[in-house]
């Protein structure tokens, strides 16, 4: 499935957040999204995952509009992960992932009350896939503490595990590496390319632009509210546009 | 850690301080009651007091817990039960029924307790009577108007005694309120009548007796508005009253809620007397500001014009309880001396065993009890254990102290 | 060696050497236990109160017994031997602080103290004092063979100690004077026994096995539930406290859905209570009871989706003022007698008692307690409203509430439909308080609208809050503390809604997770 | 129309004393987050306060221009030191605690402080006339009247509100209030004393409750100790409609609940039995329609 942006223009009041931004992400493959701070990426970002409506443009996933709504978002087969990192702090790490896994799992209320041969079934198939997508993230599946207590990065894996349990045809990543060293950016980047070998469709935004360029297929640049540059890793980088861009802002 | 180490002893010894306090305090009295000449080898008998002792109420239930009180030290000065100590152990129901009832029903497993004085308020009256009326238990409010107590929803025209157990001192609001009525049309002459009530039920029936014999006696009401129990602001609902220009005010409500009522009317240039039943009658009426002309009902003769009223208005003050006897400290003095003097003739023949058939014994003394010395004159029991005593007596603010006026039986016409 | 330097050397880390205590004896706190038995065996009382039949001389000769250990002197030997013992002597030293000061201080209220009661506070004090920092044990999990009799014994002491605690005293007042500070030096025996047990892991041991064992517990702790009509705590005041105590709980568990599991915080709760209460009411003449109680459950429900409809709107502390005002409406409502259907002031009097199989619930079956019936019936709705708490609990839509809880936006995310799992959460809520209230009608036999005002939703969220919000037990736990602690402390008459304010604030500074909490 | 006039006026004054009680309740929301149940006593013992001075302290025959000051003095420095030791005592410790063990604090600070007066203070089980300390008597513009208290009040209680409006605004504890509302870690981080600006509110929320009970007490003329609670719930009411954590938006709300309050109890249905129904059904709608109240920043959906 397609995940297609066209011209999307997102404003607040007089304030221009978005203009005439397009996007595609294909079926398969990793797209980067990079941009100094301020230049729309997380808007566009909060569009992408049904989050917010768009202005004007339209937003499609695998031909068909994408619900404003980021629970139908996320039924329809766009997950996400956060920037800061937000799990469900109280709740263990397994049952953080099964909620990731919420909306494939059928159960009916009376079945749940009373435990029925089907719910158990459906409970314990529930589990086994979450377990799963633990071990996938490289985190131990048994681990019963509550998912707030774990290091930064393993949060960070629970999270991506999370957004993997639901069967996402395309994985949004806010900023997977925030705050990492180089060699947990590096195991990141090698799970990353993992998801991708599932055949799910993975954006990541990213300050990091060394880390885009060496694990994107597909990159690009928002600044200002604009999509500046797009294109392979290769030649954005070197495009000139870019690097004024980025040293403009970085200057500041 | 050590400090939060000390912090907890802290607590704890600071606890253990209060809690020192309160087990003082609940000693005192229980030596005071001790110490008398008589002979007590028999053991104790123990007079259950139910009542609202915390809350907004705290004041009528301290004031009847402490004439129970009264009566019961002055029973055992008297040895009026021979060989028994008598004891008052008084339960605080919060006004809440379902408190009542759990009260009730400790009281109904100890085979010690004689019977109950309680409780106030009519609802938890009904909570209780069902709790204790297998063990017959015998139960004397001090409190309870509601009608329907004692014979039962249809008491104005098919009256049936509800339980044998249950008997009451105090007159009923189907009494009180078109006596009140009769008075404001006949001899006051106020033919425009506005009521205000607080919600609650000894008001709204109160009200609902009062405003259909003032109909009858030719009357209009004009209007019928509710307050909120809790609130200080009447100007609205004044402000509605006062379009309607009543002649007077029915107060279904107590005086907290009447003076500032009566008060508020006035400063909103509605100069007309409010009315109202034994609610009112207090001094507090007039110092919450009750005015000059306001009129309130109460239930018997005068206190101060009754020797045994006196008498009992004296001994109470002389106690030095920390609480005033309120509204219904002579009924509950009344109520306890029922349950005195018939425990006393029923150990007379048998030592107290607590069995229901001696309790059944017990309700049949105190349906037979009369005396004309009561607090509020006479007490005695009807068929359905109401009061016989149906005198209510007339008080108006004169000066700004309360003077009653008339007193007499209420007939139905 | 200094004190500091003996704690510097217990806190260092490592080795199997380490730990002083072990080999040098703390002589400081083993004259602490030493003090408490000492002083578990001295007079109490300077003087006995003179002559009377046998209530009165039993005012002191409670003190006045040096040699016969029995009640809380027995309480203070076990602390005093417990104290020996490094892990133990916290909670042991708290618990006989407790049990001295109360004792000391009904004594010196009636100006009769004498050596024993300073001599054990004395050693209370030291053994708090002279506590070792050492972690809680962690024991290991044994086979069926083991927990199955393991469980059993806990249960049934668990059992006991309810009835103890309950008993604890006496029933009356003017029987017994001194029951309230008998009462209260209990608790702090049973807060100590509990102290112990948690510092020798046994607690948490016993917890992981009840999770292991899940259903098996479960049974033992119902059959436990049952037998206590037949413990020193089966009088028909206990049963009638305990429906109570029970209806209020199986509502609390209901609650606890709504605030615990769901985060959703509702201050106007008790009229769901109601409108099953008045529900039920409206129909006890014309339907059996099973049909009136689900119509009851029913129409709570209805009212449950009503009032869970703005959280699609509203949101954190503003829902809560929403649910308060609903509250207030129905209680309103209720007081007017809004379509002649609650009463008014006058209440719905003359409800009859349940009858199933010709059997009226307020009678007495055979040696068993009046009220019996009512509180097996209330002890029944308890565990169906705990099955239905942890079965969903441990269900899709039980993490679905729990996600939002813990974060509603992150929970849309994952493809949580809020909107329709919160208005779930308020309907199986309300359904439950619903139907508890058709219990209350019958078992009360009147319904009123004072029943359900502001302050009892309060109470109903302190039982939640007090027993540890979103766990199973919790809510019961805290219905039972909030209400025996104000029926156990009558005896403080005027003194008692004071020192509950005091115990709320306390339990919460000490505990803010509540009392069933892991943490 | 004199009888609309009547009601309008008379639903202002009510407004004006809650909106007291609505702006310690809002000023302490803003900062901790905290739905300070207690703060209704804070109000009753600022009352008790006042009634003490009056009764046992100031010697009798003192003119009410003279005992006036004293008793608002008496009750500002009863409630302040109360709702100090209520911050410092039961609140302070349980700072970062789940958010709902602060709560059932409250109601525990509010049963113990309720239960203190009524058992301790003298006359204090039933209620208590206040003490006059006023000219009685009314201001009459044509057919309204309005009792020189209410006038009192309906001068002093949005001045009040101004004052503490201009020093959140102007003042430099104020600038660190705001902070604090708008995010205590960063405030912490730029060298702000977060737990001296929680006290500060606390104390102003004092004052505010200790000067709404003077004004109170000589309008009603009577106190008790339940007094605390149902104002307090009004005033959480109006704090709420109003925009919590916006300190007009507290007076608003209160004026916008006495208004509806006497103009429902009036015109509406049901009659005065049935006023706070309206006023509770105000608020759902405004709550659904308005979830952050008039005044109150919209909750934005964080992401």
């Amino acid at each position: 499935m397609t995940l297609i942006a066209e011209r999307v223009s997102m404003r607040f009041g007089g304030l221009v957040a978005l203009e005439d931004v397009s996007l595609a992400v294909p079926g398969t493959g990793i797209v980067g999204l990079i941009g100094p701070n301020g230049a729309g990426k997380t808007t566009l970002f909060n569009c992408l995952t049904g989050l917010s409506a768009p202005t004007s443009g339209r937003i499609t996933l695998g031909g068909r509009p994408l619900p404003a709504d980021p629970a139908e978002a996320m039924r329809g087969g766009v997950a996400r992960t956060f920037q800061n990192i937000r799990l469900f702090g109280e709740m263990s790490v397994l049952d953080n992932v099964l909620v990731g896994r919420h909306s494939r799992i059928r159960q009916s209320l009376l079945g749940a009350l009373v435990r029925s041969p089907g719910f158990r079934r459906s409970e314990t198939e529930a589990a086994e896939r979450a377990r799963a997508e633990l071990a996938f993230v490289g985190l131990d599946p048994d681990v019963r503490r509550p998912a707030g207590s774990l290091s930064y990065g393993d949060q960070r894996r629970v999270e991506i595990a999370r957004a993997l349990a639901g069967d996402p045809a395309v994985l949004m990543l806010d900023e997977p590496t925030a705050g990492m060293n180089g060699a947990e950016t590096a195991a990141i980047g090698t799970l990353i390319r993992g998801i991708r070998d599932r055949g799910i469709a993975v954006v990541v935004i990213e300050h990091d632009t060394k880390f885009i360029f060496s694990l994107c297929d597909h990159v690009h640049v928002l600044v200002r509210g604009r999509m500046l540059v797009e294109g392979p890793p290769t030649s954005v980088r070197d495009d000139p546009r870019v690097i004024e861009a980025y040293l403009g802002t970085a200057e500041c | 850690m050590r400090t939060k180490g000390t912090a907890v002893l802290t607590g704890l010894l600071a606890l253990g301080t209060i809690l020192g306090a309160g087990a003082c305090a609940g000693n005192k009295t229980e030596t005071a009651s001790g110490g008398s000449g008589c002979d007590t080898s028999k053991g104790r008998l123990v007079i259950g007091v139910i009542a609202p002792m915390s809350g907004k109420l705290s004041a009528i239930g301290l004031g009847i817990r402490n004439s129970a009180q009264l009566a019961v030290e002055q029973a055992n000065q008297k040895c009026a039960v021979k060989g028994y100590q008598l004891t008052v152990d008084a339960q605080d129901d919060e006004a809440n029924p379902d408190k009542g009832a759990a009260a009730a029903q400790r009281f109904a497993d100890d085979p010690n307790v004689v019977g109950i004085v309680g409780s106030y308020n009519s609802g938890v009256a009904r909570a209780i009577q069902p709790k204790i009326a297998g063990s017959k238990l015998v139960q004397i409010s001090p409190g309870n108007t509601d009608p329907a107590l004692t014979r039962g929803a249809d008491f104005a025209t098919a009256p049936k005694r509800q339980y044998d157990n249950y008997f009451r001192v105090v007159g009923t609001d189907d009494l009180q309120g078109p006596f009140n009525a009769r008075y404001m049309v006949e001899k006051e002459g106020k033919k425009r009548l506005a009521i205000v009530t607080d919600g609650k039920a000894v008001g709204e029936n109160m009200a609902t007796q009062f405003a259909a014999e003032a109909k009858r006696l030719g009357a209009e009401i004009v209007i019928r508005e509710k307050v909120n129990e809790n609130d200080s602001d009447f100007a609205s609902v004044l402000t509605k009253v006062k379009a309607e220009q009543p002649e007077a005010i029915y107060v279904g409500s107590e005086y907290h809620v009447a003076g500032p009522l009566s008060k508020q009317a006035k400063d909103l240039g509605l100069n007309v007397p409010i009315s109202g039943n034994d609610g009112l009658f207090d001094p507090q009426f007039i110092a919450l500001g009750g005015k000059d002309g306001d009129i309130a009902t109460s239930v018997g003769a005068p206190i101060e014009k009754l020797d045994s009223g006196k008498a009992f208005v004296e001994a109470y003050k002389k106690k030095g309880f920390s609480d005033g006897y309120g509204g219904f400290g002579a009924f509950a003095y009344d109520s306890a001396n029922v349950l005195i003097t018939s425990i006393g003739k029923v150990t007379a023949k048998a030592d107290w065993t607590g069995a229901p058939a001696q309790r059944t014994e017990l309700i049949k003394e105190v349906q037979g009890y009369r005396t004309d010395q009561g607090a509020n004159g006479t007490v005695g029991f009807d068929q359905y254990g109401d009061s016989v005593n149906k005198l209510f007596t007339v008080y108006q603010v004169d000066s700004g102290a309360w003077k009653d006026m008339t007193s007499g039986e209420f007939e139905a016409k | 060696m200094t004190l500091d330097d003996a704690k510097v050397l217990v806190d260092a880390p490592g080795g199997r050497h380490a730990n002083p205590a072990r080999h040098r004896p703390d002589l400081l706190a083993w004259a602490g236990a030493a003090l408490v038995l000492v002083g578990a065996l001295l007079p109490w009382a300077a003087f006995v109160l003179p002559g009377g039949a046998y209530p009165d001389r039993a005012t002191l000769q409670f003190f006045d017994a040096p040699h016969l250990v029995s009640g809380f002197r027995l309480h203070l030997v076990l602390l005093g031997l417990a104290g020996l013992a490094g892990r133990a002597r916290r909670p042991a030293g708290i618990g006989v602080v407790v049990i001295a000061v109360v004792h000391l201080a009904f004594l010196i209220g009636l100006g009769a103290p004498s050596a024993g009661g300073p001599v054990a506070l004395v050693g209370g004090v030291l053994l708090v004092w002279r506590r070792p920092a050492v972690p809680a044990l962690s024991l290991p999990l044994p086979g069926r063979v083991l927990a199955w009799p393991a469980l059993l014994a806990a249960f049934a002491g668990l059992l006991w100690l309810v009835s103890a605690t309950l008993t604890a005293g006496g029933q009356s007042r003017a029987t017994n004077p001194h029951g309230g500070a008998e009462f209260l030096a209990f608790c702090g025996f049973a807060f100590a026994l509990v102290g112990v047990l948690s510092a020798y892991g046994v607690l948490t041991w016993l917890a992981a096995l009840t999770q292991r064992h899940r259903i098996f517990a479960f049974t033992v702790m119902l059959a436990c539930a049952l037998l206590l009509p037949v413990t020193g705590a089966g009088t028909g005041y206990w049963m009638t406290v305990a429906s109570t105590i029970g209806v209020y709980a199986a509502t609390a568990i209901g609650l606890n859905i709504v605030v615990g599991l769901a985060g959703l915080l509702d201050l106007g709760y008790v009229a769901f209570l109601g409108i099953g209460a008045f529900t039920a009411a409206n129909l006890a003449h014309s339907v059996p009871f099973p049909v009136a109680a689900l119509a009851g459950a029913a129409v709570a429900g209805f009212f449950g989706v009503v009032v869970g409809a703005p959280t699609l709107r509203v949101r954190g502390d503003y829902l809560a003022i929403v649910t308060l005002a609903f509250g207030e409406i129905f209680f309103r409502a209720a007081q007017n007698d809004i379509g002649g259907l609650t009463g008014g002031v006058n209440a719905i009097p003359g409800i009859p008692p349940i009858t199933l199989f010709g059997q009226a619930f307020n009678q007495p079956v055979g040696a068993l307690p009046g009220g019996f019936l009512y509180y097996g019936l209330a002890v029944l709705l308890v565990a169906a409203a705990m099955v239905v708490l942890v079965n969903l609990k441990h269900s899709r839509t039980g993490r679905a509430w729990e996600a939002i809880r813990e974060d509603e936006d992150v929970a849309r995310a994952m493809g949580v439909r809020t909107g329709r799992a919160k208005i779930l959460a308020f309907l199986v809520g309300a359904t439950m308080a619903g139907l508890a209230g058709a219990v209350f009608a019958h078992k009360l036999g009147t319904v009123g609208y004072e029943s359900f005002d502001f302050s009892e939703s309060v109470t109903l969220l302190a039982a939640v809050i007090l027993g540890g919000m979103g766990t199973v037990p919790g809510a019961v736990v805290g219905a039972s503390l909030l209400f025996v602690l104000p029926e156990k402390l009558r005896e403080f008459s005027d003194y008692r809604l004071m020192l509950f304010g005091l115990a709320l604030i306390l339990i919460m500074r000490f505990r803010p997770r509540g009392l069933v909490s892991s943490s | 129309m004199a009888t609309l006039a009547q009601q309008i006026v008379n639903g202002l004054v009510l407004g004006a004393l809650i909106g007291l009680i609505a702006l310690g309740y809002t000023m302490v929301y803003g900062i901790v987050q905290l739905i300070n149940f207690a703060h209704g006593e804070v109000f009753m013992v600022g009352a008790f306060g006042a009634h003490f001075i009056s009764l046992y302290v100031l010697p009798e025959g003192v003119p009410w221009y003279a005992a006036l000051p004293v008793m608002f003095l008496a009750a500002v420095a009863v409630s302040v030191v109360v709702a100090m030791a209520m911050e410092r005592l039961a609140y302070r410790p349980l700072r970062g605690a789940h958010t709902l063990a602060p709560l059932i604090t409250a109601l525990g600070v509010s049963i113990l402080l309720q239960e203190v007066v009524r058992v301790f203070y003298p006359g204090a089980t039933a209620p208590l006339p206040f003490p006059r300390a006023f000219p009685d008597g009314s201001l009459a513009v044509g057919p309204v009247t309005v009792l020189w208290t209410g006038v009192l009040a309906l001068t002093v209680a949005p001045l009040l509100g101004a004052a503490v409006h201009l020093y959140v605004e102007r003042s430099r504890l104020g600038r660190a209030m705001r902070a604090t509302a708008q995010d205590a870690d960063a405030a912490r981080l730029m060298g702000i004393d977060t737990d001296r600006v929680t006290l500060a509110t606390f104390v102003i929320g004092g004052v505010l409750a200790g000067v709404g009970a003077v004004l109170y007490g000589i309008h009603y003329t009577q106190i008790d100790t339940a007094i605390g609670f149902q104002n307090g719930i009004f005033a959480f009411t109006a704090a709420v409609l109003g925009g919590i954590g916006s300190i007009r938006g507290a007076m608003l709300g209160a004026l916008c609940l006495g208004l509806v309050k006497s103009l429902a109890g009036q015109y509406a249905w049901g009659g005065a039995q049935y006023d706070y129904v309206w006023v509770f059904a105000l608020l759902i709608l405004v709550l659904m329609f308005r979830p952050q109240g008039f005044l109150g920043r919209p909750e934005r959906v964080r992401a």
